[in-house]
C-alpha cells in the first residue's frame, strides 16, 4: 500500500479534453482523465454514458473527433492500435474477440510471441521458444483453461470464453490494462475471485475498470470517476462516490451497496 | 453530346436491370449467387423462343421472363440453395458457379451454342431526334428509351418495397440472425423463398430486355459476370439506388470514354471501378445509422 | 383457475446432446417465476426451448391451451411468447426503430395494442434518443433495453427475460424490475425470468424454480425461498 | 491395315463453341461421305476441346503427338491456339492444318502448318477495290482490337487508299464490348460514304442492330464488311437489319455450284444447322488431309506436307488449291449482298474476284 | 500432455504427407504417358497454394490472382526471349516482377474491405490482359508472344535438361518448384508469423489488440503470394514456351477459388489436391464428351458444396450427420 502510495504522484495515462461524435451524437463530449501509475481505477456511468466509446479512444480503436491522448507523457494521439499495445497499454472488450479457429494454447502463443517481439519470425515454429511455452502454462492454470488447451476457442463454454479474453489481456504484459464490464455473464461465485486475480498485479500496472456491478467496482476501486452523457460527473474515492447524490440520482439508485 | 449522355445512360441502365437482382440476392440476402447471370439467361431464351417460336408479343415476354425464371428461382431455392445459407460464402460461390456450368451445357444442349436474336416489334425500333449540331443534337433510340422507362419504373417499386414496408426490414433482420428472427415471429422461410425468387425474376427481366443488345447464347452468364460484379461492388449492396447510380455513371463513362478517348475505351470501366473503390471501399452508397 | 403455461415432462437439448430432462412447470396468468441456477445448468436452454430454438426431445408445452410443442419456431410469438435471448441478439444492420417495427405484432403501431415502440421509448428514453442507431452501434447496455423492448412489441402473453440485467446500470435495473412488477400486475403479463442474482429477482417474483444438470431440484414461492438463506445458498451454491 | 490418327483440337465449349461444332459436323460429313479408309489406312477422329485457351490447346496438341501418336493435327479456332501449337508440329514433324484461325501470319510460324480457312487481308482487300469503284470513297473502318481486326483494318485501308479512297476514321472497339453505341455515334457524326466493319462472328447481330437503329441506312451511311459479319450461322436470325448489307467472304451457304448444293443439304441433314465459313473450312482440311495420303500412299510427316501444298481442288465455297510457297489457301472472294431467298436470308453473290492469293505475305 | 508437446503436434509431418509427396515428385516416372498433364496440375497446384496463403490463412479473397500470374508469365517469357533463355534465372525474374505488383495492388488493402480488395484486383488483370493486347510491339497482343525459346534446366552436379516433346523434364522442373514453394509455405504457416495471419484473418479487432500490425500483415502476405503466383505463371509460360492475354483471364482466377475450396482452404495441401482432382477431372470428363463436360464438372461442384466435403470424403459419417440435420 505504502509502496503503491509514494508512486500515485506521476500520471501515466492522460486523455485531455477528447470528444468523439458519430454523425449528430456526441458519445464523448470533452473527457479529461488522469490515470495514476499502479492506480487501480473504476469508471461507472448509466448505459451509453459512453465509457466503451472512451476505451475505444484510448486503445486506438476510434479516432477521437477532439484532444489528445498521453501515455507515459508521450502523445499518442494518432498511433495505431498495434502500436500503443506494444507501449503497454491493453484492453479486454465488453463483448468477447477471441481467434475462433484457434485454440485458447495457441491464442496465448501466439499474444506472448507477439508480446516478446517474435511476432514477425518465419523461419522459427510457433512454441519452439520454451520461454513462449512457459508463460502459457502459467497463464493457462491461472484462468483454469488447462483441460481446455486444445479445444477450438468457439467451441468453449461462455464462462471459458470470457476468461480467455482476460487471460489475453494479461499476456501483453500491460502497464496499463484496461477491462470492459469483465465479469459480464462470468457466475456470481467467480467474480470476485477473476478480479482478485486483475487486483494481483503488480503494485505499477494501472488499471482502469468499467462494470455495473458494484459490489466489485467498491470491493476493488481506490479511486472512481463517473460518466454521464459523455462527460466526466465527478471524481473521487469510493466513499465519497457512493454518497454522492448526483450520482445517486443518475445512476446508483436509491438501493444501496447491492447489484440492485 | 448529349446523345452520347443518353445513349451512356440506356446503357447504364441496362446493366443495372441486369445487375439488380444480385444486389438484391448478394445485397440484401448476404448470399453470393454467381448463378445470377444463368437466371438472366433463362429470361433472356423465354423471351426469344416465346416471340419467334409462338409469336407471342414482346410486351407480354417481359413478364412472361420475369415469372419464369422467378418460378425456376423458387424451385431451385426450395429445393438446392436454402441448405447453402448457412455455409460460408466460398462454398456459395463454388455452389453457384457449378449450377452456372450446368446451366451452360443445358442451354448448348437444347438450343445449340449459337446466338439467339430477338426481333423488336417496329414501334421500338424507330428513333427520335430533337435538337441539332453535334453538342445539342439528341438522338433516343427508342428501345433504349424503353429501357430507360422500365428501369425508372423497377427502381421505385423496389425502393418503395423495401423502404415503405416492413418487409426490408424483416428480411434484413432474417439474414442478421435467422434463429431469433424466427422466434420473434419473422416467417424466416418465407421471407429468403420470397426475395430469392425475387431476385432471379429481375436477372429474367434484364435478360430478356439485354438480349436485343448483349450477345444471348448459353455462355452468357459467364461472359457478363463482370459486369455484374462490377456493379453490385461498385454500387455498394445496401440499397437499390447505390447500384443503380453506380450503374449510370458506368455506363456513362464508358460510352462517353469510348466516344471521347477510343484509345483508353476499354480501360474505362476497370479503372473507374477501382478509384471509386480505392476512394469508397464500402462502394458508393453504405447504409449509416447514427445520424440522429 | 387454469395455469397459462403447463410444461410437462420437458427433455431437450441440443442436437443429441441431452441438456434439460423431465422438466415440469406451470405458471398462472399475470405471475412471474424466477429461474434460478449454477451456470450451464440449462436455464437457457429451457428458456429457448419455450420459444422453440431447441431441439426437443419429449414432453410438452401447452401456452394458453395451445400446444406449443407442436408450432414451429416461427409461430411461437403469435401464440404468445416474447423471447429475451441471453447474448440479446441484437439484429445489427437494423436501427433501433426498425428492430422494433420489424417484429411489432399486431404490425401496425396505430392499432389498439398495449405494448408499441412509443411507449417502449417511454420505458427506456435513452433508446429514444437512439432511434436511428444501427444494432451495432449501440452500447452494451442499450442493447438489453432493445432486447426487452423487442419482445415487449410482440404483446407476448408470457416473457422470457434471460439474464436481462446484464451490464444494466443500477438505476436502469430498478427501473426494469419496477417496470416487469407493474406489467405484470397491470396487464395479467406473466414472465420467467433468469438471473444470476437471485435476491433481486425473487423480490419482485411470485414462484421460483431452482435447475441443475437439467432438472428442477426446487420449486416453491419466491417469498419461501428469499426467507431461507441457507437453503438459497445450498441450492445455489452462492454465499450471499 | 493399320489407322491414321486425326487429332482435331477446337474450341467445343465457351464463347467460340460455335467454331468447333461448325468444324466438327463437317469434318465428321467428311469423313462419313468419303468412308474412313483412305490409301489402306483407317481414319481415326480424336476431338478435344481446348476453351480456346492457347496454353491447353498447346497441352493437347503435345499429348495427341506423344500420347496418341496422331499423324495429324487439325483445329485451330484462334490464332494463338494455332501459334501456341506452330512448335509441336515442327518439333515432331506433325503436319498442323489450320480450319478456322486467320492471322496472315501464321502458315510462317512452322513448316507444317497448312491452311485451308482464310486470311483476314484476303476478304478484307477485294472490298475495299469494290468500295472504291463504287462511289465510296470516305470511309470509316470499326474493327475488333485483336490481331486479325489488326489485319483487317490495315490492309482494307492500304488498298482503299491505293484506289484513290480515303479512311477518316480507325476505330478499335475492345474484345469484350457489349455495347457499340459510342463507336455508331461517332459514324454518324462523321458521315462516311460506308462503315467497314470487322468483329469476330457473334457481334455482327449487334453491330448491324444498332446502326439500322441510329438511322445510318437513311443518313445514306452504307454497311460493309468482310463475311464474318453476316456469319451464315446467325444470319437467318438475324431478321430485315441484314438486308442488303455487303461484304466480302470466300464462302457463302447460298454459293451457286452443284458441290455447294450438296454439302448443304448434306450437312443440314447431318448438323440441323446452316454450313458457314469455318463448316467448310474443315471440310476442306479433311479433303486436303484424303487428297495428301492419298498421293502419299499413306505416308504421313513431311511427305504429306508435301503432298498437301501442292493441291488443288473443287470446293463448296468454289475453286481452291494451296500456294506451295506458303502453305496457305488460295481461293475465290465472294461480293456478296444479303438478301431474303425462298424464305432465308443468304449472302447472295453478284461479284467474284478469282485466285486471290494472301496479300498478307506478299511482301 | 503439454503445452509444448501439444503445440509441436500441430508441426509434425503427419504419416502421409512425405509419402504424398514422393508419389507426387515421382509421377513423371511412372505416369510418363500423362507428364504433361502433371505439368499443368503442378503449375495450378502452385498457383493455389499462393491464393490458399491469403485466402485460407489471412482470409482475403481475391478474384484477380491471374493478375500476378500473367505478370509473371509475361515476365518470364520476355525474360527469355530477350535476356537470357536459362530457365531458373527466368523463374526468379518473373517471381521479382509480380511481387513488386502484388506489393502496388495490396496498398488498397489499407483502405477497405476484402471486397474492394477482391474487385481491385479483379480490375487489374482485366486492365492487364487489354494492356497486353494493347502493347503488341512488346507482348505480341491478342496473337500471343511467340518465339520464346528456352534454354536447358541447369541441376548443380547433376546436369542440364532441355525440355522434351513428352513434357517430362517440364513436370520435374514444375514439381521441384512447388514442392520448394511448399516446404518454405508450411514452414511459413506455422511460424507465429503465419500464426498471426490466422489470427487476423478470425478477429481483426482482436488481433489488432494483441500488438499485431494488421494492414502490414495483409499486405506482407498478398506480396509474398503475389510472388508465388508470379511463380507459377513463369513455370507455365516456360514449359510451354509461349504466353497469351489469357493468363490474365477472369476465369484463371474464378478456376482457381473453385479448386481451392474444391480441396478445402486454409491447410496448404488444399490447393494441391483441388488442383489435381480439378484438372484431371476436367481432362478426363472433356476427353469424354468435348461438348458437355461442363455440365459434369457443374453437378460435381454442386454435390460436392450440398453434400460438404468431409461427408463426400467419408461416406460412413453419412448417417449420423444425416440424423442430426
Ligand atoms: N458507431 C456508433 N455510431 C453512433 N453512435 C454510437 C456508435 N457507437 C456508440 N454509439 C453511441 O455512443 C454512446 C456511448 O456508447 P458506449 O458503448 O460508450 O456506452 P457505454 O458507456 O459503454 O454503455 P454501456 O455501459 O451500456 O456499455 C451510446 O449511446 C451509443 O449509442
Ligand atoms: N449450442 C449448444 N450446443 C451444445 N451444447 C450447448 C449449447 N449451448 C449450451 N450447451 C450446453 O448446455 C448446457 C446448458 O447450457 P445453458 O446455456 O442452458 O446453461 P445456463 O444455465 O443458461 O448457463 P449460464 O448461466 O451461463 O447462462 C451447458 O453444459 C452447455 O455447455
Ligand atoms: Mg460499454
Ligand atoms: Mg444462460
Amino acid at each position: 500500500m505504502s509502496a503503491s502510495d509514494i508512486v500515485q504522484k506521476d500520471v501515466v495515462l492522460s486523455a485531455q479534453g477528447l470528444v468523439k461524435r458519430f454523425g449528430g451524437i456526441t458519445a464523448t463530449g470533452n473527457v479529461s482523465l488522469d490515470l495514476q501509475r499502479g492506480a487501480r481505477h473504476a469508471l461507472i456511468g448509466p448505459n451509453g454514458a459512453g465509457k466503451t466509446t472512451l476505451i475505444n479512444l484510448l486503445t486506438g480503436v476510434l479516432e477521437p473527433t477532439e484532444g489528445r491522448i498521453l501515455l507515459e507523457g508521450e502523445d499518442i494521439t494518432r498511433l495505431a492500435p498495434h502500436q500503443r499495445v506494444r507501449r503497454g497499454m491493453v484492453r479486454t472488450f465488453q463483448i468477447n474477440q477471441l481467434f475462433d479457429t484457434l485454440t485458447p494454447l495457441q491464442t496465448l502463443a501466439l499474444t506472448v510471441s507477439q508480446q516478446m517481439g517474435l511476432g514477425a519470425r518465419w523461419w522459427q515454429p510457433l512454441g519452439r521458444n520454451p520461454k513462449v511455452v512457459e508463460r502459457c502454462e502459467v497463464l493457462l492454470e491461472q484462468f483454469r483453461l488447462t483441460e481446455v488447451m486444445n479445444q477450438r476457442t468457439d467451441v468453449l463454454a461462455y464462462g471459458k470464453r470470457r476468461l480467455l479474453e482476460i487471460a489475453i489481456a494479461l499476456a501483453c504484459e500491460p502497464r496499463v490494462l484496461l477491462l470492459d464490464e469483465p465479469v459480464a455473464g462470468v457466475p456470481a461465485g467467480e467474480r470476485e475471485e477473476l478480479l482478485q486475480t486483475v487486483a494481483a498485479l503488480p503494485a505499477d500496472v494501472s488499471v482502469l475498470l468499467i462494470e455495473h456491478d458494484m459490489d466489485l467496482v467498491f470491493s476493488f476501486a481506490k479511486r472512481m470517476t463517473v460518466l454521464v452523457n459523455g462527460t466526466v460527473l465527478t471524481e473521487g474515492n469510493p466513499d465519497e462516490i457512493a454518497n454522492d447524490p448526483r450520482v445517486k440520482e443518475v445512476y446508483l439508485g436509491h438501493a444501496e451497496g447491492s447489484h440492485a | 453530346m448529349l446523345t452520347i449522355l443518353f445513349d451512356g445512360i440506356a446503357y447504364g441502365m441496362l446493366l443495372f436491370i441486369l445487375a439488380v437482382g444480385l444486389s438484391v440476392t448478394m445485397g440484401l440476402m448476404n448470399f453470393i449467387n454467381l448463378a445470377h447471370g444463368a437466371f438472366a439467361m433463362v429470361g433472356g431464351y423465354l423471351t426469344v423462343i416465346l416471340m419467334q417460336r409462338h409469336g407471342v408479343p414482346f410486351l407480354l415476354c417481359l413478364p412472361l421472363a420475369f415469372l419464369g425464371s422467378a418460378l425456376l428461382g423458387a424451385l431451385l431455392e426450395r429445393t438446392l440453395y436454402r441448405p447453402m445459407y448457412s455455409k460460408p460464402h466460398l462454398n456459395q460461390v463454388l455452389f453457384s458457379i457449378g449450377l452456372t456450368f450446368m446451366a451452360v451445357a443445358v442451354m448448348d444442349y437444347f438450343f445449340t451454342s449459337s446466338q439467339q436474336i430477338v426481333q423488336l416489334p417496329e414501334w421500338l425500333k424507330g428513333r427520335t431526334e430533337l435538337g441539332s449540331g453535334t453538342a445539342w443534337e439528341l438522338g433516343m433510340g427508342h428501345y433504349r428509351l424503353f429501357i430507360v422507362a422500365v428501369c425508372l419504373a423497377l427502381t421505385i417499386a423496389l425502393q418503395t418495397i423495401l423502404s415503405r414496408t416492413r418487409f426490408g426490414s424483416r428480411l434484413r433482420a432474417s439474414v442478421d440472425d435467422q434463429r431469433v428472427a424466427a422466434g420473434l415471429g419473422i416467417n424466416v422461410n418465407a421471407v429468403f423463398l420470397l426475395t430469392f425468387a425475387a431476385g432471379s425474376g429481375l436477372a429474367g427481366l434484364g435478360g430478356a430486355l439485354g438480349a436485343e443488345i448483349l450477345i444471348l447464347d448459353p455462355s452468357f452468364p459467364l461472359r457478363y459476370m463482370v459486369y455484374f460484379l462490377i456493379v453490385v461492388a461498385v454500387g455498394g449492396t445496401s440499397s437499390i439506388t447505390g447500384p443503380l447510380l453506380a450503374a449510370l455513371l458506368l455506363g456513362i463513362a464508358d460510352v462517353a470514354g469510348k466516344y471521347y478517348i477510343p484509345r483508353f475505351g476499354a480501360f474505362i470501366v476497370y479503372f473507374l471501378m477501382i478509384v471509386i473503390l480505392i476512394w469508397r471501399p464500402q462502394g458508393l452508397f453504405v447504409r449509416k445509422g447514427g445520424k440522429a | 383457475m387454469s395455469a397459462l403455461l403447463k410444461v410437462e415432462n420437458l427433455s431437450a437439448g441440443y442436437g443429441e446432446a441431452v441438456v434439460l430432462n423431465d422438466v415440469s412447470v406451470a405458471l398462472d396468468p399475470g405471475k412471474t417465476l424466477a429461474l434460478l441456477g449454477r451456470n450451464g445448468t440449462g436455464k437457457t436452454t429451457f428458456m429457448n426451448t419455450l420459444a422453440g430454438a431447441t431441439r426437443q426431445h419429449g414432453g410438452s408445452i401447452t401456452l394458453d391451451g395451445v400446444a406449443l410443442h407442436k408450432t414451429p419456431l416461427h409461430l411461437r410469438a403469435a401464440a404468445g411468447i416474447g423471447w429475451v435471448p441471453q447474448e440479446r441478439n441484437i439484429f445489427k444492420s437494423l436501427t433501433v426503430d426498425e428492430n422494433l417495427t420489424a417484429v411489432a405484432r399486431p404490425g401496425r403501431a396505430d392499432r389498439a395494442a398495449p405494448w408499441t415502440p412509443v411507449r417502449v421509448y417511454e420505458l427506456f428514453p435513452r433508446l429514444a434518443e437512439r432511434k436511428t442507431n444501427l444494432g451495432s452501434q449501440l452500447s452494451g447496455g442499450e442493447q438489453q433495453m432493445l432486447a426487452v423492448g423487442r419482445a415487449l412489441v410482440l404483446n407476448p402473453k408470457l416473457l422470457l427475460l434471460d439474464e436481462p440485467l446484464e451490464g444494466l446500470a443500477p438505476i436502469i435495473v430498478q427501473e426494469l424490475l419496477r417496470a416487469i412488477g407493474r406489467i405484470t400486475r397491470e396487464e395479467g403479463l406473466s414472465a420467467i425470468i433468469v438471473e444470476q442474482h437471485p435476491q433481486a429477482i425473487l423480490a419482485i417474483s411470485d414462484q421460483a424454480a431452482v435447475l441443475d444438470r437439467g432438472t428442477v431440484v426446487h420449486s416453491g414461492t419466491a417469498r419461501a425461498l428469499l426467507d431461507q438463506p441457507e437453503l438459497l445458498d445450498k441450492l445455489l451454491g452462492v454465499a450471499r | 491395315q493399320d489407322v491414321f490418327k486425326v487429332g482435331l483440337i477446337v474450341p467445343m465449349t465457351g464463347q467460340q463453341a460455335t467454331t468447333g461444332k461448325q468444324i466438327e459436323a463437317a469434318v465428321k460429313l467428311y469423313i462419313a461421305q468419303n468412308g474412313d479408309t483412305v490409301a489402306g489406312k483407317k481414319i481415326q477422329l480424336i476431338v478435344k476441346d481446348d476453351t480456346s485457351i492457347p496454353d491447353v490447346t498447346k497441352r493437347l496438341a503435345q499429348e495427341l503427338v506423344v500420347q496418341d501418336k496422331v499423324d495429324v493435327l487439325a483445329g485451330m479456332g484462334i490464332t494463338p491456339s494455332a501459334f501456341a501449337t506452330a512448335p509441336i508440329a515442327t518439333q515432331s514433324k506433325t503436319p498442323l492444318v489450320v480450319m478456322a484461325a486467320a492471322t496472315s501470319s501464321i502458315t510462317l510460324s512452322s513448316p507444317f502448318i497448312v491452311r485451308t480457312s482464310m486470311t483476314l487481308p484476303q476478304t478484307s482487300s477485294p472490298l475495299a477495290d469494290w468500295a472504291a469503284k463504287n462511289g465510296m470513297k470516305k470511309v470509316v473502318t470499326l474493327v475488333s482490337d485483336y490481331g486479325p481486326g489488326i489485319d483487317a483494318e490495315k490492309f482494307f485501308t492500304a488498298r482503299l487508299t491505293a484506289a484513290g479512297g480515303t479512311v477518316v476514321e480507325s476505330m478499335r472497339a475492345p474484345m469484350r464490348n457489349p455495347d457499340f453505341a459510342p463507336f455508331l455515334q461517332k459514324v454518324r457524326d462523321l458521315k462516311p460514304d460506308a462503315l467497314f466493319v470487322f468483329v469476330p462472328s457473334g457481334a455482327g447481330a449487334a453491330v448491324m442492330k444498332q446502326f439500322q437503329e441510329r438511322g445510318m441506312d437513311k443518313a445514306g451511311i452504307k454497311l460493309i464488311g468482310t463475311g464474318d459479319l453476316t456469319d451464315d450461322d446467325q444470319l437467318n436470325g438475324m431478321g430485315d437489319v441484314a438486308l442488303g448489307v455487303v461484304t466480302s467472304m470466300q464462302y457463302s451457304a447460298y454459293h451457286p455450284s452443284a458441290k455447294n448444293k450438296s454439302f448443304v443439304a448434306a450437312f443440314k441433314k447431318a448438323s440441323g444447322f446452316r454450313p458457314n465459313f469455318f463448316a467448310v473450312g474443315g471440310y476442306d482440311g479433311m479433303h486436303v488431309i484424303y487428297e495428301g495420303l492419298k498421293a502419299t500412299k499413306g505416308q504421313g510427316g513431311e511427305a504429306l506436307v508435301n503432298a498437301m501444298k501442292n493441291l488443288k481442288w473443287e470446293s463448296p465455297r468454289g475453286p481452291v488449291s494451296l500456294d506451295p510457297e506458303t502453305r496457305d489457301i488460295v481461293q475465290n472472294i465472294y461480293l456478296s449482298k444479303v438478301e431474303r431467298k425462298d424464305g432465308e436470308l443468304y449472302n447472295v453473290e453478284f461479284d467474284v474476284i478469282k485466285d486471290v492469293k494472301d496479300p498478307g505475305k506478299a511482301k | 500432455m503439454n503445452a509444448a508437446s501439444s503445440l509441436h503436434e500441430y508441426q509434425r509431418w503427419k504419416r502421409w504427407e512425405p509419402l504424398f509427396w514422393l508419389l507426387a515428385l515421382a509421377s513423371p516416372w511412372y505416369l510418363s504417358g500423362h507428364a504433361l498433364l502433371i505439368n499443368e496440375v503442378a503449375i495450378v497446384a502452385l498457383f493455389a497454394l499462393s491464393l490458399d496463403l491469403v485466402m485460407g490463412y489471412a482470409g482475403v479473397v481475391s478474384l484477380g490472382h491471374a493478375a500476378f500470374f500473367g505478370m509473371g508469365a509475361y515476365a518470364a517469357a520476355l525474360f527469355a526471349k530477350h535476356i537470357n533463355p536459362d530457365p531458373v534465372m527466368g523463374l526468379f525474374f518473373g517471381i521479382a516482377v509480380s511481387t513488386v505488383l502484388g506489393a502496388l495492388a495490396s496498398l488498397s488493402i489499407m483502405r477497405g474491405t476484402s471486397l474492394t480488395l477482391l474487385m481491385v484486383t479483379m480490375g487489374v488483370a482485366l486492365i492487364l490482359m487489354e494492356l497486353a493486347n494493347k502493347l503488341d510491339w512488346l507482348t505480341g497482343g491478342a496473337d500471343g508472344l511467340q518465339g520464346v525459346i528456352m534454354g536447358p534446366v541447369h541441376v548443380p552436379f547433376v546436369g542440364r535438361f532441355e525440355f522434351d516433346l513428352y513434357g517430362q523434364v517440364a513436370a520435374w522442373y514444375s514439381l521441384a518448384v512447388l514442392f520448394v514453394f511448399f516446404l518454405l509455405s508450411r514452414r511459413f504457416v506455422q511460424s507465429p508469423l503465419g500464426g498471426t495471419l490466422m489470427a487476423l484473418r478470425d478477429n481483426r479487432l482482436r488481433a489488432m489488440a494483441i500488438g499485431i500490425p494488421v494492414t502490414a500483415r495483409l499486405a506482407l502476405i498478398y506480396t509474398i503470394a503475389a510472388g508465388v503466383a508470379g511463380a507459377a505463371g513463369a513455370l507455365l509460360a516456360q514449359t510451354t514456351s509461349f504466353a497469351s492475354v489469357e493468363v490474365f483471364a477472369f476465369d484463371r482466377s474464378a478456376d482457381l477459388v473453385l479448386l481451392v475450396v474444391i480441396g478445402g482452404a486454409g491447410w496448404l495441401y488444399g490447393g494441391v489436391i483441388g488442383a489435381a482432382i480439378f484438372k484431371v477431372l476436367q481432362d478426363w470428363i472433356s476427353s469424354i464428351t468435348p461438348q458437355y463436360w461442363t455440365f459434369w464438372i457443374g453437378l460435381f461442384l454442386v454435390v460436392l458444396m450440398m453434400v460438404g466435403r468431409e461427408r463426400v470424403i467419408r461416406p460412413w459419417t453419412w448417417a449420423s450427420r444425416g440424423k442430426k440435420k
